[in-house]
């Protein structure tokens, strides 16, 4: 066996366990938004989420992968454990649209938006970057996908939340917005957990490569980095909401670490660790911020996922013109608007699609009864006697 | 004084608090109940297999009152807990004897 | 014979069953019910928006007693729950006509 | 007409309904409620420390009838109820002045 | 250094890697079937799991590994390396009993059960196939276990299942099924996605050497293969379902995952990832038919394990003699009739010895109040006043 | 390349793993403690967990690691792939605490122990052996932080208790115990579950270099014994349990594996596999007698993290001395002796200073509430009347 060889499978086994960290985000998603629910509604978005990344898997392998990559020709790892890499990321794109319309979104519509953006809307502009394309020319930098997965996500989101509305009884006749909390805790904390475990595959892989020193110190930096944004977002959105309103809310706290791990994304690699915190710091308050001003402007977003993969995909693309040398503020910001104007409008037109044709909102009876029952047949937790036709 | 008991549609709570409140009624407490009666559950299939789940989930309203209040408030529950489909549900009315604010220990009509 | 019902706050529940048993009370029944009525709830915020939980958590026993008891028992009911804040809860009192040991079959005075 | 209250012992769920049912009673609304009385909880032991849950699981099943099948239902209850151990539970019988159908304003005897 | 010893090192953390994730499956496997069963049954159910879990461990050390291997030489990696990836699967068998006696099973008979199974009755038959015996010599092929692991589980499962009959309240009296809904549907979903990531370990480490390139290629399609599998798995119960009652019902569309997953697990490395998902799309299919089938017998199997594991397992090893040049159908069916027979007899007997002397059921009136109060003294959510007594 | 940056890469990525594993043993924790309590604290102690392992990660940053090593000088991997390992493990420490501490902590208090714990307390006694000091002189043997990490994390625990007294209700007014169920069985098996999984880091990676045969014989080794141990730790705790009382107390075998876990921490390189089940059998024994004997003697400690971590803890490093040549009694009484008096001492100063200013314990309405609403302004699971203010 040569040195290359060795290398090559080392590089290969970095990949797939990275792969297998990121695949591993989609029960993270599942928790955090099956905890971020109601409970008559926990059963559907459990559903969704689990097909959501099966139908991206087999749309990536048969139409996506091509799409983006063309036929690529990697030489130093396996070319499989390359395809499954960027197979995962395209799952997570579309986990974060899960969330963001949950407990009102027909099943049927989802699953074929889901089809159509991981098989040709997120593969487009991911060609662009990762691709090789135009962005990656213009000096674009996003080394794991701040814009090109969590942004593309959560501008697919937000395309779907303007159709369809703010949930039944979230906000007061006068447009205060109402309190709807998740209707379990834990879940949502491991779910968070499990996406924080789950980046180090994220950014930790995508580096693509392990063997050599360069290589091996690059990566390492860019774990201490993830885990310090995350645990500075967590810390600024704890102490914005204790000082604020005094109560230590754990779903504002959650969300910040997530903030600071999709902040941290675009370029994890550059900054010191020290740099990170701020980094992170800053994405825990803004996400905080963000989530209290789209409520107020009628966008309701059960699990905040546009403030997180959204505002903060972009304050993390836009940091990177500060961190990184190889990047300005110029082309992060044609980046950010040519990735977002892409996949909103497609996004927009495609709900559009499907609502004139199969809709997107269940029924006002099948919201308030709860798709679980309605949809699936069973509930989350069917012992239990809950408030769930309220 | 009249303890009315109230088995409505879980659905109907908003409305039928509302109406409450609407007809002067200032208290009163509601608890998660399971009712059987003509309304038949639907079969859920669980795993291929009907789930027939005989017990429907309704909410109890328990409403103090007093007695020449009664009617008028009965009437008001009809209206706001009716939809016309089976299992809309039931109100009671017994006769109640005696009634106390824990609070202040004022009785009867000044405890509702 | 007297059915007594009384709503109180969950934390008091300790308390008036001590009380009850002081009295002399052998049996209750209790449930979780939610309540409605001056004390109101106060706001908790959840991601910046009020969360209004307007039905409060309450404790209702139901104790059966006989006549000449039921006096004792309410003010012990009311000693044992009063914190002197809005939200303390009602006794209300029922006439009870039959009442049945399942287990012997023994009747009214001697099933409770 | 009468409101039978009964508590029961959760297991014996099934067989009351039947009964009831057999009995032709055609409505019930249901609770879950927690009794103390004679029979005491056993202790469980967690972590080594007793698990002493004083009160009990029972079933509460409300039911509205007629007068005159009182009898006959309270011991269709008592017969399926009955186990022979403390903690069957009791039956209690109140005073039903009035009753409403909420799907179609029927009143006492027709609504129940 | 040398570049063996370096490659030592490599293959050895990768099976490492490869065993913690099949020992993550006992998670998995816990969640799951906590979520599939009554509350009542649940703090049992977990009690089961991680007792069978240690028990495995223990009597696969002291005897089992030794029975299926003899005193085995491995070479190219650490030897406790490759024992402790063959302990997870013993586990992994075991666990897939605990599943489908749920609810009923005494805990005494099962933990016995167990000894005897992971010390022997796996052992046995491993030996005949990866141990070099003569299934190995028919040309029996078995990459990472849809026969030696999942099939055998099952059928152990079976023999018990038959002996132990249906949970009470199963059946009404004229033999018409009724559905028991389990107590956390989010639990089950969890559950699934461990075992999925879990899967990665389990048939990506089956390769057992990652240095080479060949190696490394083969395990990155295994992992491609492996998820494709798991995805159609998933769809193919969904579209069955849905097509059929329109409800979209989780549990069917989990275990139609964990049947794409065990139907691939016979030969991953073969496959193209396209006609890896045909795989799992048919096992899918079958799972769901499966599952209705065998309710309809009167077999009782809460959680599906029989048809998951034992039927799918059984059109895994049979695909094999289409997807790989090295195996035909004849030794196929050899090897799977001789697994079953060994396993189901052996088990049989085991069943009725414990039977008649400490007996498998429990009785009616602990059934009725749920073994976690008999059995373990605390329910599993014991405050929430649950339908439990019913 | 040469095989020298070859065996950096690999060794850096080792060690990058499992520092995620522990890194994953946040989750554990949470879980377990998020089980293990009532569910009118849950949410509270899930802020608790995801802040303190935050605040951490941060402070550790910041002073502690500098504090405890001075200026490092990997040479065979990424110098920050070694700062991320190290930190894991003082988030590890600080979670020993939390649920020790729970149901009664105020949050601030807390917050503010776990930021000089990280920074300070911890680092410094870490620097007495790990970081070359005068008890590595001494010939003390801690593999992987037996009494560093466990018992180090259980003095301040320990001290923390003994402040703050008992839970309202924990004990009769004849100073009887009364048992106090945690709310949700499922979670803390999943915690126990993870921490099980992340063990293989915790341990695993403290071997520190991959490269080479003997290194990766040795993780292999450790491997097997720390999963040996953990399983007969389950094992002899329910053993216990069951003679002594019938009941399989699942949360006492929950416990009996972590005590196998934390008892052969000490030295998991060294025993056999044989031995090492010795060890965690020994292991679930004591643990149930030592939370039987403290909750008697009125130290209220709900996860029963004293009696896993310190008893256990003490347990181990005291083994060493009879597996490993290279430790003897004496240096091992005197290292966990200083230890312990260190950690204790500091934790106890520091706790009083907060009690005198900030105060440490929640006022008793809050209590009886619960902190879930009083400071985090959301229970845990909202929709479920429980019975939360008995
Ligand atoms: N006789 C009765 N006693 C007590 N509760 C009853 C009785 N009959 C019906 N109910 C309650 O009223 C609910 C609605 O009754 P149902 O017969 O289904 O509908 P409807 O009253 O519209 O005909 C039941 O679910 C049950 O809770
Ligand atoms: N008219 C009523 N009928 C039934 N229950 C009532 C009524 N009024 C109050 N309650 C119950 O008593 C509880 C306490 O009443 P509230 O008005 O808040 O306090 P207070 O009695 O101290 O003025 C309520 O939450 C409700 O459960
Ligand atoms: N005086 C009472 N008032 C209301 N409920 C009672 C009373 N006495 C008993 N009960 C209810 O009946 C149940 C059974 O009573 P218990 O004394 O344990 O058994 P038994 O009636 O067989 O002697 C109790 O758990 C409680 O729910």
């Amino acid at each position: 066996m040569t040195i290359e060889q060795l290398a090559y499978s080392v590089d290969t086994f970095y990949l797939l366990m990275s792969a297998a960290l990121v695949m591993w985000m989609a029960a993270g998603f599942s928790m955090l938004e099956a905890g971020m629910v109601r409970s008559k509604n926990t059963t559907e978005i459990l559903v969704k989420n689990v097909l959501l990344y099966s139908i991206a898997g087999i749309a990536y392998l048969v139409i996506g992968y091509r799409l983006m990559y063309g036929t690529p020709n990697v030489e130093t790892y396996a070319q499989q454990a390359d395809f499954f890499f960027q197979m995962v990321f395209v799952a997570t794109a579309m986990s974060i649209v899960s969330g963001a319309v949950a407990e009102r979104m027909k099943l049927n519509s989802f699953l074929l938006f889901c089809l159509v953006l991981t098989a040709v809307i997120y593969p487009v502009q991911g060609s662009w970057s990762w691709g090789g394309g135009f962005l990656s020319e213009l000096g674009f930098v996003d080394f794991a996908g701040s814009g090109i997965v969590h942004m593309a996500g959560a501008a697919a989101a937000l395309a779907g939340v303007l159709l369809l509305g703010p949930r039944q009884g979230k906000y007061a006749e006068d447009g205060t917005s109402r309190a709807i909390p998740g209707a379990n805790m834990p879940l949502a904390t491991l779910g968070t957990f499990i996406l924080w475990m789950g980046w180090f595959g994220f950014n930790g892989g995508s580096q693509l490569q392990l063997s050599g020193t360069d290589n091996a110190n690059a990566i390492a930096l860019v774990f201490v980095n993830t885990n310090a944004a995350a645990a500075s977002g967590a810390l600024g959105a704890f102490l914005l909401v204790r000082l604020k309103w005094q109560k230590a809310d754990l779903t504002m706290i959650l969300n910040g670490a997530l903030a600071g791990l999709v902040a941290i994304t675009a370029e994890p690699s550059a900054p010191t660790p020290l740099i990170a915190c701020l980094i992170g710091l800053g994405a825990g308050v803004i996400v905080v911020g963000s989530i209290l001003f789209l409520d107020r402007r009628g966008i309701d977003d059960p699990v905040g996922a546009i403030s997180v993969h959204g505002v903060c995909g972009l304050y993390g693309l836009l940091l990177v013109a500060w961190t990184s040398a190889d990047a300005n503020i110029l082309s992060q910001l044609l980046g950010a608007a040519a990735i977002f104007s892409w996949v909103f409008t497609a996004s927009l037109v495609l709900w559009l699609f499907l609502k004139v044709t199969l809709g997107i909102r269940i029924n006002a009876s099948e919201e308030r009864i709860g798709s679980d029952l309605t949809d699936c047949g069973v509930e989350a937790y069917p012992e239990f006697v809950s408030s769930k036709e309220n | 004084m009249k303890l009315i008991i109230a088995i409505i549609k879980p659905a109907k709570l908003p409305e039928v608090r509302d109406a409450l409140q609407a007809a002067g009624c200032k208290g009163m407490t509601i608890t998660e109940v399971k009712g059987f009666g003509q309304q038949k559950s639907h079969d859920e299939l669980y795993r291929g297999a009907p789930h027939h789940a005989e017990f429907l989930l309704k909410t109890r309203l328990d409403i103090a009152v007093q007695s020449e209040d009664a009617d008028r408030i009965v009437s008001a529950i009809e209206n706001a807990a009716r939809t016309g489909n089976t299992g809309d549900g039931k109100v009671f009315v017994l006769s109640l004897e005696h009634a106390v604010r824990i609070r202040t220990g004022e009785t009867n009509e000044s405890a509702i």
